[in-house]
């Protein structure tokens, strides 16, 4: 039930907003802060008393269990749960959604409707992390895909209609990917359940490896798409490009954690099998996602892509280790373990890091409407605390110790090293490339002549106001939280995920 | 034997004709303006059938007419989304028609086709089947051509003579049945038929099946589907492509269920081949359409297609029945929201029109926006929950290419649904001017408005509680 | 280390402290900003004097700490111990931090963004430590990377300075490239023994051990600037000269040469990496050495000669002199960071740091120019000064005639370039006009760095008591490396006689050694061009370009072909069969001219194949619509005809 | 002695169906159409099956008077006298039509027929009218409901005057007809 | 032997009606082809009444189905074709071509 609660907390203020007229815009936007801001607070309750449990009690089984028959003939259901991989995405994205509801405080572009939608996707996305029956999970999914759409459609720039449309068709071709995957998965299995708590118990398909294959091949291909690699990524750089900045932002941040969230729920405990046969192929497409999204990210010339490409290369990461988590053969289950670790973090990381990234891009256009590196220079003068803060996430995505980024790919690269080292050596020549294109952007957009567009001449080029900071600052605080004290959060996701890790092969 | 049985079985039906015949009989002395009370008496004769349908669903699985009649599940559902439905389509055509002379005409037209329609699906026997063919067929014939303008009556001829060459196709399946089986019985045939000679079931299969598919609209006989529908008015354009296809689909279950079962021929592939190419062509079809009725046509035919993987694995899985339950209704709501959008705007024929009348009305848009998206099977809207159950049916009923294919049309299908949304909800982004409101082509009407809310809140309520809708009537 | 319970005892806590003292003040000068500007030299200075004093304490209590912090797995925490490696190099890098913190406290100017520089340098501080007493992996690779980081941030401190900030990306590109080393030798630790503890290293063997010792071993090779990376060290002469001398001198590229004695035993376990070390560090001390003698500007000189000095230090590494190897890096911490705060005071006084400015320096500014003389000396390893000791001791372990002779050689080139740079600034005065060539030129040398860099030099020239047998001793006692070779009084005068003959040679002959500037050992001998980052970009360029025009093409051709050849088609056939026939003409032709034109875009044909057969099937779906019953009427027969063929034929 | 007679019979409906789609005039075609009908009622009458026969027989004959009147109402070329052709697409229905033939024809003479299932009915009519008002009787209701909606649709689809031109809007007025003489209400 | 001489008279009639309402333009010409396939397959179930199920009255009901559906098809044939008549004065169904695509 307080799961329930908060999970559907958004949607209720959301319907709130919309249905009453008279709300003047003002109080709507507070009220969306003062929603989100209960979310957080809610999910850190959760996360307070998630700690307090004795530890490893959450590696198989869930808190906050919430169970309704939706569809009975199918056995498919209201089935909510949280354990040490979901919460710390669902505290992800509360607060991402709380600094969002801060940065568009200013938002003018109908800011009823805009709250409204946001919550929905609130709604939609923590839904998603919590949902433990595969049909519930993919309505959510889906639903993330129709707000998210109309987030862009309707308060993007640039050519915002074509991307979102490119996103919407992109990403729904992999839902029903998923889908027949899923109804792949409920067929195989003995009991007929969409439940993925006994499917994981109980995984389908052990009997028939070709089957398994295929409904392998049909969830990766969903989850692939949304997370996404390469070649399924061409959709996100141009979402990114003209989506509004709080829309980039859980775009990268929550909803391609969908992604990856759904090899480790669904895809890796549901087949562990077919998933332990297929890991090298796991393995080469992380791997391939996370040098061709470095080097595509390096030759971009508007800072904007840049950002959306690098999401490329890190959720390659992620990829990487879970296919190394499934090479049992190669690997002892501890450092499969870490290297699980490692992707959840990552994840979380990534949340983090690249919202604020994105947030810090929505600076640039706020100032002068534009993202191109030929039209900004030397933004470390007039404009300290941005350069301060674009340096830090910089720092933070390329992998600097201290912040998030590191704790991940560390127990990424370490842990995956014995299952597949020719393929971490390559993926890690990735880190490099990250750490010059991040300092290539820095070089560009803070130092050297002080240029900007002609719009920010005119208005005064200022730096980012208290608005943009607090909302900026508190992401960046929890990155650097989680570099220098990760066991906040490893004590969290450990238990959960070297289970998971020793389930495949075991 | 069951014998008689009781005709009071047949009372939901017996509401409905009572609806036709004393609607037609409060017509002939209704002034002109005043026929609204004719549809009032028809929506309330619909809701009263509609809920006694209801009620008997709880009850056990009755024959009526000596086996010819058959109230059990399917029966069911179909006279409650039936009855249902017609009462909707009647408050639409209130709509378009208010005032008209023929007005209680196109209203006891629409009860009778209602009636045909059950009737196609509740029948247990051939004949019947047959008689029911002619029932649901005739009164739309004319209903096509109420309005007597040019594209009106050249879609009711079409209609008519594909519909006159599709029944001498039907009936000669069935003489081929009778000639075999000599019987005209559901339970007969399907005792009997699996022994006959291959080309007496082939053709009698294929015979029976064409009459279907054609009330269906499914290919190869779908050619009336966008003539008629561009033709006539977007309400009963509403009507035809809903309630006659449900019935019909229903008894393409029930035969693939009994009779066809245990036929030597692989009759559940031709099934799955006719579903294949309806969604297929549907969509493609569909992709460079402007007018916003042709396009729900073709929306129609490929929504067939979804339907009949159902109807192909009828026999072979239980996850057939609820399947067809959810989808039927699922299809009904949000088909009948889609066109409710078009009704809201009649003048408005290419989805620019329609965008520049209607685009501005944000509740409108929004409700369109979740009616289409329920089309392409969204969760949660009820197509969402329809879809899943179709896919899993047919995939546990052996076709699981049919399931590829159907989720790669599912895509295919959002290019052209969007290609409707993104205009419309663009005119909520960009007409805040509301400049469209007083030079677009035409007004918006109201009552197809309540309509296409009513839609959607019913597609998403319907949804969310399809676990109960399903376990209320088949658990 | 099997203290009961380090993290509480006093020691540990002291450790800890050492480490995060630094860490959060200097995270507290970044964090305040310019506010703190005023008081940010005077706090630093206390820091690193507080430091100075833990790590004394540190030193002799020889503590162990260990957090938790990372991985579940055994050596996944935060874990530092204090050895007597440890505890020469805490000492050594607290104690030339404060003399270049001072020195910088005097050299910067008051307008400059004084607190970040300092918070930069004490964040270094902190990392270097961390570095130092590491004992596991994620410790070591947390101080390893920071200390990388930091000094990006000092290279491009002056970031409105165009070409500055590109200095240190180059470096931190250059050294993170060679960290990817560390990761992989993280991983193979942990694959080869279950830990990510440093001591696990020595466990591994087979394949792991081969490549933990190779990612090691270039992880150390690029943190000191051994080649192939050695030319990061020449971009990063960019940064201020308080920068030059502590981290490009004095410790962080020491931690390379630091990391290869630390973890000898791995590379002695695979046999091939303990020769590689040798080799590598004598090529590098001979190449390095010979740009050392020729690069006409000074700042230039001591970066090569920097990178060819610790070239000694991973030979000691390759030969095993483990003791020899930390004396000589203690040795060559003192004296290059002595003579770089005297070429940085010249600098700010003078303006300039090539040969043709600085000629004559030592003369008008005596002080400074005996500490620099004192510094040149104790660099050309003349006797009885502190390198020319420990140089020997890394000699003395060195076996195999070709290695040794590399190694006379190499130390032969340290007295020529060492008596260059002395013949340089005690030369005639340079003409004005070849002053304030860099920047603006106070003409003052503050006391404080006179007094700095004689410190410096003498403390490193001190160190030639090593040459002394029972100090020797005593000092492989504290370092634990009792069991390597002393060298023999004969090789010891036979070094001491080269390198002195050289060095008063190279002073008598300037002119000569003069005119190895023109050669291209003054342009680093083109090692710049081995970091270039022009492949990767090339790569860039063309993966950015296949992404846009292939990739993306691929899926939105196959999507929205469809849709609009379908628009187009219909557009032409309206209907009747005879028009149908001509539109499947134009159609093709029309495929046929979209397809040159893409083509030309390069999009890929087998895309455009498929997207043509989506669109020709969206024609076709629409093609029977003709509106002529009678037509419709035939197809639906044939329809039925096909049904019925396939319920007979399949059936 | 009645096998030739079906077969001649047979050898007629199918002649003059044929004649139908050859003659040159409409009213010509619809007298061919009549005879086939009637031929194919005297089949069905010498299959013993009288009161169908008749039916189809009386219902033929109303059906192309009807149909002959229709034409000379409305259609051209009335009197049938003018020679005319409107054919499309020839060469494929024919295929069509005869492959049709071919088709049913193989089936037709490759099933083993079984003999009769039993004897004759004494009175073929009364065992239909006992079918009719028993097991059959939903066929009737359905058919007859069928014909109710035959006659509304058919009301609306043809004439364009309805109960409101001829009695005004609220019906209260003397019927308006072009030729006086409707029916009153 | 009897039954397949009737049967194939039966699909002769179909095959001739079939052929007309291909190839015929005029609205009532085509319905005339229709109502000689129906002809044929009346026939084909008074055969099945008498050759082979004598014993049971559905083929008979067949027939009366049949009939009706001659005669209702023709009602609503005739109906259409005056509908279109008056609205477009059409009387082939090549002229009646403006829905399509």
């Amino acid at each position: 039930m307080y799961l329930t609660v908060v999970i559907m907390l958004p949607l209720l203020v959301a319907v709130l907003l919309l249905a009453l007229p008279r709300l003047p815009e003002r109080a709507a936007m507070g009220i969306w802060v003062a929603t989100t801001a209960a979310e957080v607070a809610l999910v850190g309750w959760m996360w307070w008393r998630f700690a307090a449990e004795p530890s490893g009690s959450y590696g198989t089984e869930f808190g906050y269990e919430a169970k309704v028959s939706w569809i009975p003939t199918v056995e498919a259901g209201y089935h909510v749960g949280v354990d040490g991989i979901s919460l710390p995405l669902l505290a992800m994205t509360a607060v991402l959604f709380l600094v969002c509801a801060v940065w568009s405080l200013a938002e003018r572009r109908r800011p009823r409707t805009y709250a409204a939608l946001f919550l929905f996707l609130q709604t939609a996305c923590m839904g998603a992390f919590a949902a433990l029956d595969l049909i519930l999970f993919f309505v959510f999914f889906d639903l993330t895909l129709v707000g998210m759409y109309f987030v862009i459609a309707g308060w993007g720039h640039g050519d915002r209609r074509r991307s979102a449309l490119k996103f919407f068709i992109y990403t729904f071709v992999g839902s029903l990917a998923l889908l027949v995957g899923f109804i792949g998965l409920f067929l195989g299995g003995d009991e007929r359940t969409f439940d993925m708590v006994s499917l994981t118990a109980e995984p389908p398909l052990r009997d028939s490896p070709v089957a398994a294959g295929l409904v392998l091949l049909a969830i990766g291909l969903g989850l692939a798409i949304k997370t996404p690699t390469f070649p399924f990524h061409t959709w996100l750089p141009d979402a990114h490009t003209d989506a509004p900045a709080p829309g980039s932002a859980i775009l990268a941040g929550v909803l391609l954690k969908l992604g990856t969230y759904g090899f480790v729920r669904i895809a890796m405990p549901m087949l562990p099998d077919a998933w332990q046969r297929w890991a090298a192929v796991v393995v080469v497409v992380g791997v391939v996602s996370a040098i061709w999204g470095a080097l595509v990210a390096f030759a971009q010339q508007d800072a904007k892509r840049m950002v959306a490409y690098t999401s490329v290369n890190h959720m390659g990461y992620v990829l990487l280790a879970l296919g190394a988590a499934g090479l049992a053969g190669q690997a002892d289950a501890e450092a499969r373990g870490v290297a699980t670790v490692g992707a959840v973090v990552q994840m979380v990381s990534h949340g983090l890091l690249t919202g604020a990234l994105f947030l810090l891009m929505g600076v640039l256009w706020a100032r002068g409407g534009t993202y191109a590196f030929g039209r900004w220079g030397g933004l470390a003068g007039p404009a300290p605390v941005f350069a301060a803060c674009f340096g830090v996430a910089a720092f933070g995505s390329l992998g600097l110790p201290g912040l998030s980024g590191f704790i991940g790919e560390f127990q990424i690269f370490a842990g995956s090293l014995q299952a597949a080292p020719v393929a971490v050596v390559i993926a890690a020549t990735g880190i490099v490339i990250t750490a010059g294109l991040f300092l290539t952007a820095i070089r560009r957009l803070l130092t050297g002549d002080t240029v900007a567009p002609t719009p920010a001449k005119s208005w005064g080029l200022n730096d980012m106001g208290a608005r943009e900071v607090a909302a900026v600052a508190p992401l960046l605080a929890l990155s650097l939280l989680i570099g220098v004290a990760p066991r906040v959060l490893l004590d969290v996701i450990e238990p959960a995920a070297t289970t998971l890790a020793a389930l495949i092969g075991g | 034997m069951s014998g008689m049985g009781n005709p009071l079985e047949l009372l939901p039906e017996m509401l409905l004709l009572t609806g036709a015949v004393g609607g037609l009989l409060l017509g002939m002395w209704t002034p002109q303006r005043r026929q609204g009370r004719v549809a009032v008496v028809a929506v309330l004769l619909c809701l009263a059938s509609a809920a006694l349908s209801a009620a008997a669903l709880a009850g056990p699985d009755v024959e009526v007419f000596h086996g010819t009649w058959l109230v059990d599940t399917i029966t069911g559902v179909v006279r409650v989304v039936v009855a249902l439905g017609a009462a909707v389509a009647v408050l639409l055509c209130r709509s378009s028609l208010k005032g008209r002379p023929r007005e209680t005409e196109a209203y006891v037209l629409v009860l009778l086709a209602a009636i045909g329609s059950i009737t196609l699906a509740a029948s247990g026997d051939v004949l019947v089947l047959m008689a029911a063919y002619l029932l649901a067929s005739i009164p739309l014939y004319a209903l096509v051509g109420m309005q007597k303008d040019s594209r009106g009556v050249e879609a009711t001829l079409k209609y008519f003579l594909m519909g006159a060459f599709v029944g001498i196709v039907m009936l000669l399946g069935i003489t081929a049945l009778v000639l075999g089986v000599g019987r005209s019985r559901y339970d007969v045939l399907a005792a009997v038929l699996p022994d006959q000679p291959t080309p007496i079931v082939a053709v009698g299969v294929l015979g029976v099946l064409a009459g279907l598919a054609f009330k269906a609209g499914a290919v190869p006989l779908h050619f009336w589907v966008p003539d008629v529908t561009a033709g006539t008015t977007p309400a009963i354009a509403a009507f035809i492509t809903t309630i006659p296809k449900i019935g019909a689909l229903a008894a393409v279950f029930r035969l693939m269920d009994g009779p066809f079962a245990d036929v030597p021929l692989d009759v559940p592939l031709v099934v799955a081949v006719i579903a294949t190419a309806s969604m297929t062509l549907g969509n493609l079809a569909a992709f460079a359409q402007d007018e916003v009725l042709r396009l729900l046509a073709y929306s129609t035919i490929s929504q067939v297609g979804y339907v009949l993987m159902v109807v192909a694995v009828a026999d072979r899985t239980d996850l057939a029945l609820p399947a067809l339950a959810i989808y039927l209704a699922a299809y009904t709501v949000a088909n009948i929201g889609a066109f409710a959008a078009a009704a809201a705007a009649p003048e408005a024929r290419t989805i620019a029109e329609w965008s520049a009348a209607a685009g501005h009305r944000r509740w409108l848009v929004l409700s369109l926006v979740i009616c289409l998206l329920g089309l392409v099977g969204t969760p949660p809207t009820a197509v969402f929950v329809g879809k899943l159950a179709a896919f899993l049916a047919a995939a546990d009923g052996g076709l699981a290419w049919l399931v590829v294919v159907a989720a790669v049309n599912t895509v295919a299908s959002l290019f052209y649904y969007l290609r409707w949304i993104v205009p419309a909800f663009g005119g909520v982004g960009g007409g805040a001017a509301g400049s469209a409101a007083s030079g677009g082509p035409g007004a918006v009407l109201r009552l197809p408005v309540v309509v296409v809310h009513g839609a959607a809140a019913g597609s998403i309520v319907l949804g969310v509680a399809a676990g109960w809708y399903v376990a209320g009537i088949v658990g | 280390m099997e203290v009961p319970d380090p993290n509480t005892s006093a020691a540990g806590i002291v450790l800890a402290a050492l480490v995060a003292f630094p860490a959060a003040s200097g995270g507290a000068l970044l964090v305040a900003g310019r506010r703190a500007d005023r008081f940010a030299g005077f706090v630093s200075v206390a820091v690193a004097v507080a430091a100075c004093g833990l790590a004394a304490v540190v030193a002799t209590g020889r503590p162990v700490l260990s957090l938790p912090f990372m991985a579940a797995v055994d050596g996944g925490s935060l874990s530092l111990a204090v050895d007597g490696i440890s505890a020469v190099l805490v000492v050594m890098v607290t104690v030339v931090t404060l003399a270049v913190v001072v020195f910088a406290a005097a050299d910067l100017p008051a307008d400059a963004a004084r607190a970040r520089f300092f918070g930069y340098i004490l964040v270094f501080l902190a990392a270097m430590l961390l570095t130092v007493t590491a004992s596991t992996v994620p410790a070591l690779l947390i101080g390893w990377e920071v200390m990388g980081a930091m000094s990006y941030a000092l290279i491009g401190y002056f970031w409105h300075v165009r070409g500055k900030i590109s200095a240190g990306t180059t470096a931190f590109v250059t050294t993170r490239t060679a960290d990817l080393g560390m990761y992989v030798a993280a991983g193979a630790v942990l694959a080869g023994a279950g830990t990510l503890d440093l001591s696990g290293l020595a466990a591994l063997s087979g394949g792991w051990a081969d490549v933990a010792a190779a990612g090691l071993f270039i992880a150390a090779l690029g943190k000191s600037a051994q080649l192939p990376f050695s030319a990061w060290l020449s971009a990063a002469m960019e940064g201020p000269s308080p920068v030059s001398a502590l981290l490009h001198s004095a410790t962080m590229v020491a931690a390379g040469g630091y990391l290869l004695i630390r973890t000898m035993p791995v590379l002695e376990s695979t046999g091939w990496a303990i020769h590689a070390a040798a080799w590598f560090g004598v090529i590098t001390a001979l190449v390095l050495g010979a740009i050392a003698c020729a690069h006409p500007d000074l700042k230039q000189a001591l970066a090569a000669s920097t990178a060819a000095q610790l070239g000694f230090v991973v030979l000691a590494a390759g030969v095993g002199a483990s003791a020899g190897g930390i004396d000589h890096l203690v040795g060559h911490a003192g004296v290059k960071a002595g003579l770089f705060v005297a070429v940085g005071a010249w600098l700010t006084a003078l303006g300039a740091t090539r040969a043709a400015g600085l000629r004559g320096a030592g003369r008008r500014y005596p002080a400074m120019g005996a500490a620099a003389a004192a510094g040149c000396l104790v660099l050309g390893g003349i006797p009885p000064l502190g390198l020319w000791a420990t140089k020997d001791e890394i000699l003395a372990a060195t076996h195999g005639p070709a290695l040794l002779t590399a190694g006379l050689a190499a130390s032969a080139l340290a007295a020529v370039y060492a008596g260059r740079i002395l013949a340089t600034v005690l030369g005639g005065r340079a003409p004005a006009h070849e002053l304030d060539a860099e920047e603006h030129g106070t003409r003052r040398v503050p006391a404080v760095a006179t007094a700095v860099a004689a410190i410096l030099a003498l403390a490193s020239a001190g160190m030639g008591a090593l040459a002394l047998p029972p100090v020797a001793h005593s000092v492989k006692e504290l370092l634990g490396a009792t069991g390597e070779p002393a060298p023999s009084l004969s090789s010891m005068i036979v070094t001491g006689g080269i390198a002195t003959v050289l060095f008063v040679s190279t002073v008598v002959w300037r002119r000569t050694v003069m005119r190895l500037a023109d050669t291209p050992l003054s342009e680093w001998l083109g090692l710049p061009r081995l970091l270039s980052a022009r492949p990767v970009l090339a790569a860039a360029r063309f993966a950015a370009h296949a992404d846009d025009h292939v990739l993306d093409r691929a899926v939105w051709g196959v999507a929205f072909g469809a849709r609009r050849l379908a628009a187009m088609v219909a557009r032409s056939d309206d209907g009747g069969i005879d028009r149908a026939v001509w539109a499947v003409a134009s159609g093709a032709r029309r495929s046929a001219g979209v397809a040159a034109r893409s083509d030309d875009e390069g999009i890929d044909r087998a895309v455009l194949s498929i997207a043509a057969g989506v669109r020709r099937l969206g024609r076709a779906a629409r093609r029977p619509q003709t509106g002529l019953l009678h037509q419709y009427f035939i197809l639906a027969a044939s329809g039925l005809a096909v049904l019925l063929a396939l319920l007979v034929v399949v059936g | 002695m009645s096998e030739v007679v079906l077969i001649g019979l047979g050898v007629v409906a199918v002649a003059t169906g044929i004649a139908v789609f050859v003659v040159d005039s409409m009213a010509r075609a619809t007298y061919a159409l009549l005879a086939s009908f009637l031929a194919v009622a005297a089949m069905v009458l010498a299959l013993e099956l009288v009161f169908l026969a008749l039916i189809t027989a009386l219902m033929m004959v109303m059906e192309m008077a009807i149909m002959a009147v229709f034409m000379v109402m409305f259609m051209m070329n009335p009197g049938g006298l003018m020679p005319m052709s409107m054919m499309h697409n020839t060469r494929g229905a024919a295929a069509a039509g005869i492959a049709v033939f071919v088709l049913l024809t193989a089936g037709i003479w490759l099933v083993d027929w079984p003999a009769a299932a039993g004897p004759l009915a004494v009175d073929p009519t009364h065992q239909l009218g006992e079918a009719i008002m028993g097991s059959h009787m939903l066929v009737m209701i359905v058919v007859g409901l069928g014909l109710f909606a035959t006659i509304i649709g058919g009301t609306v689809l043809a004439t364009h005057r309805g109960r409101y031109d001829r009695f005004g809007p609220d019906l209260d007025r003397a019927p308006n007809d072009p030729i006086p003489g409707g029916l009153p209400r | 032997m009897m039954l397949q001489i009737v049967l194939t008279v039966a699909a002769a009639l179909v095959g001739v009606g079939l052929f007309g309402a291909l190839s015929q333009q005029s609205i009532v010409m085509v319905m005339m082809g229709l109502e000689l396939a129906l002809n044929g397959v009346l026939l084909g179930g008074a055969a099945a009444w008498y050759f082979l199920h004598p014993s049971v009255a559905d083929a008979q009901v067949l027939v009366i189905v049949l009939l009706v559906v001659m005669a209702v098809e023709m009602a609503m044939g005739f109906a259409a074709t005056i509908a279109i008549y008056r609205a477009r004065q059409v009387d082939t169904i090549d002229m009646a071509d403006e829905l399509s695509g």
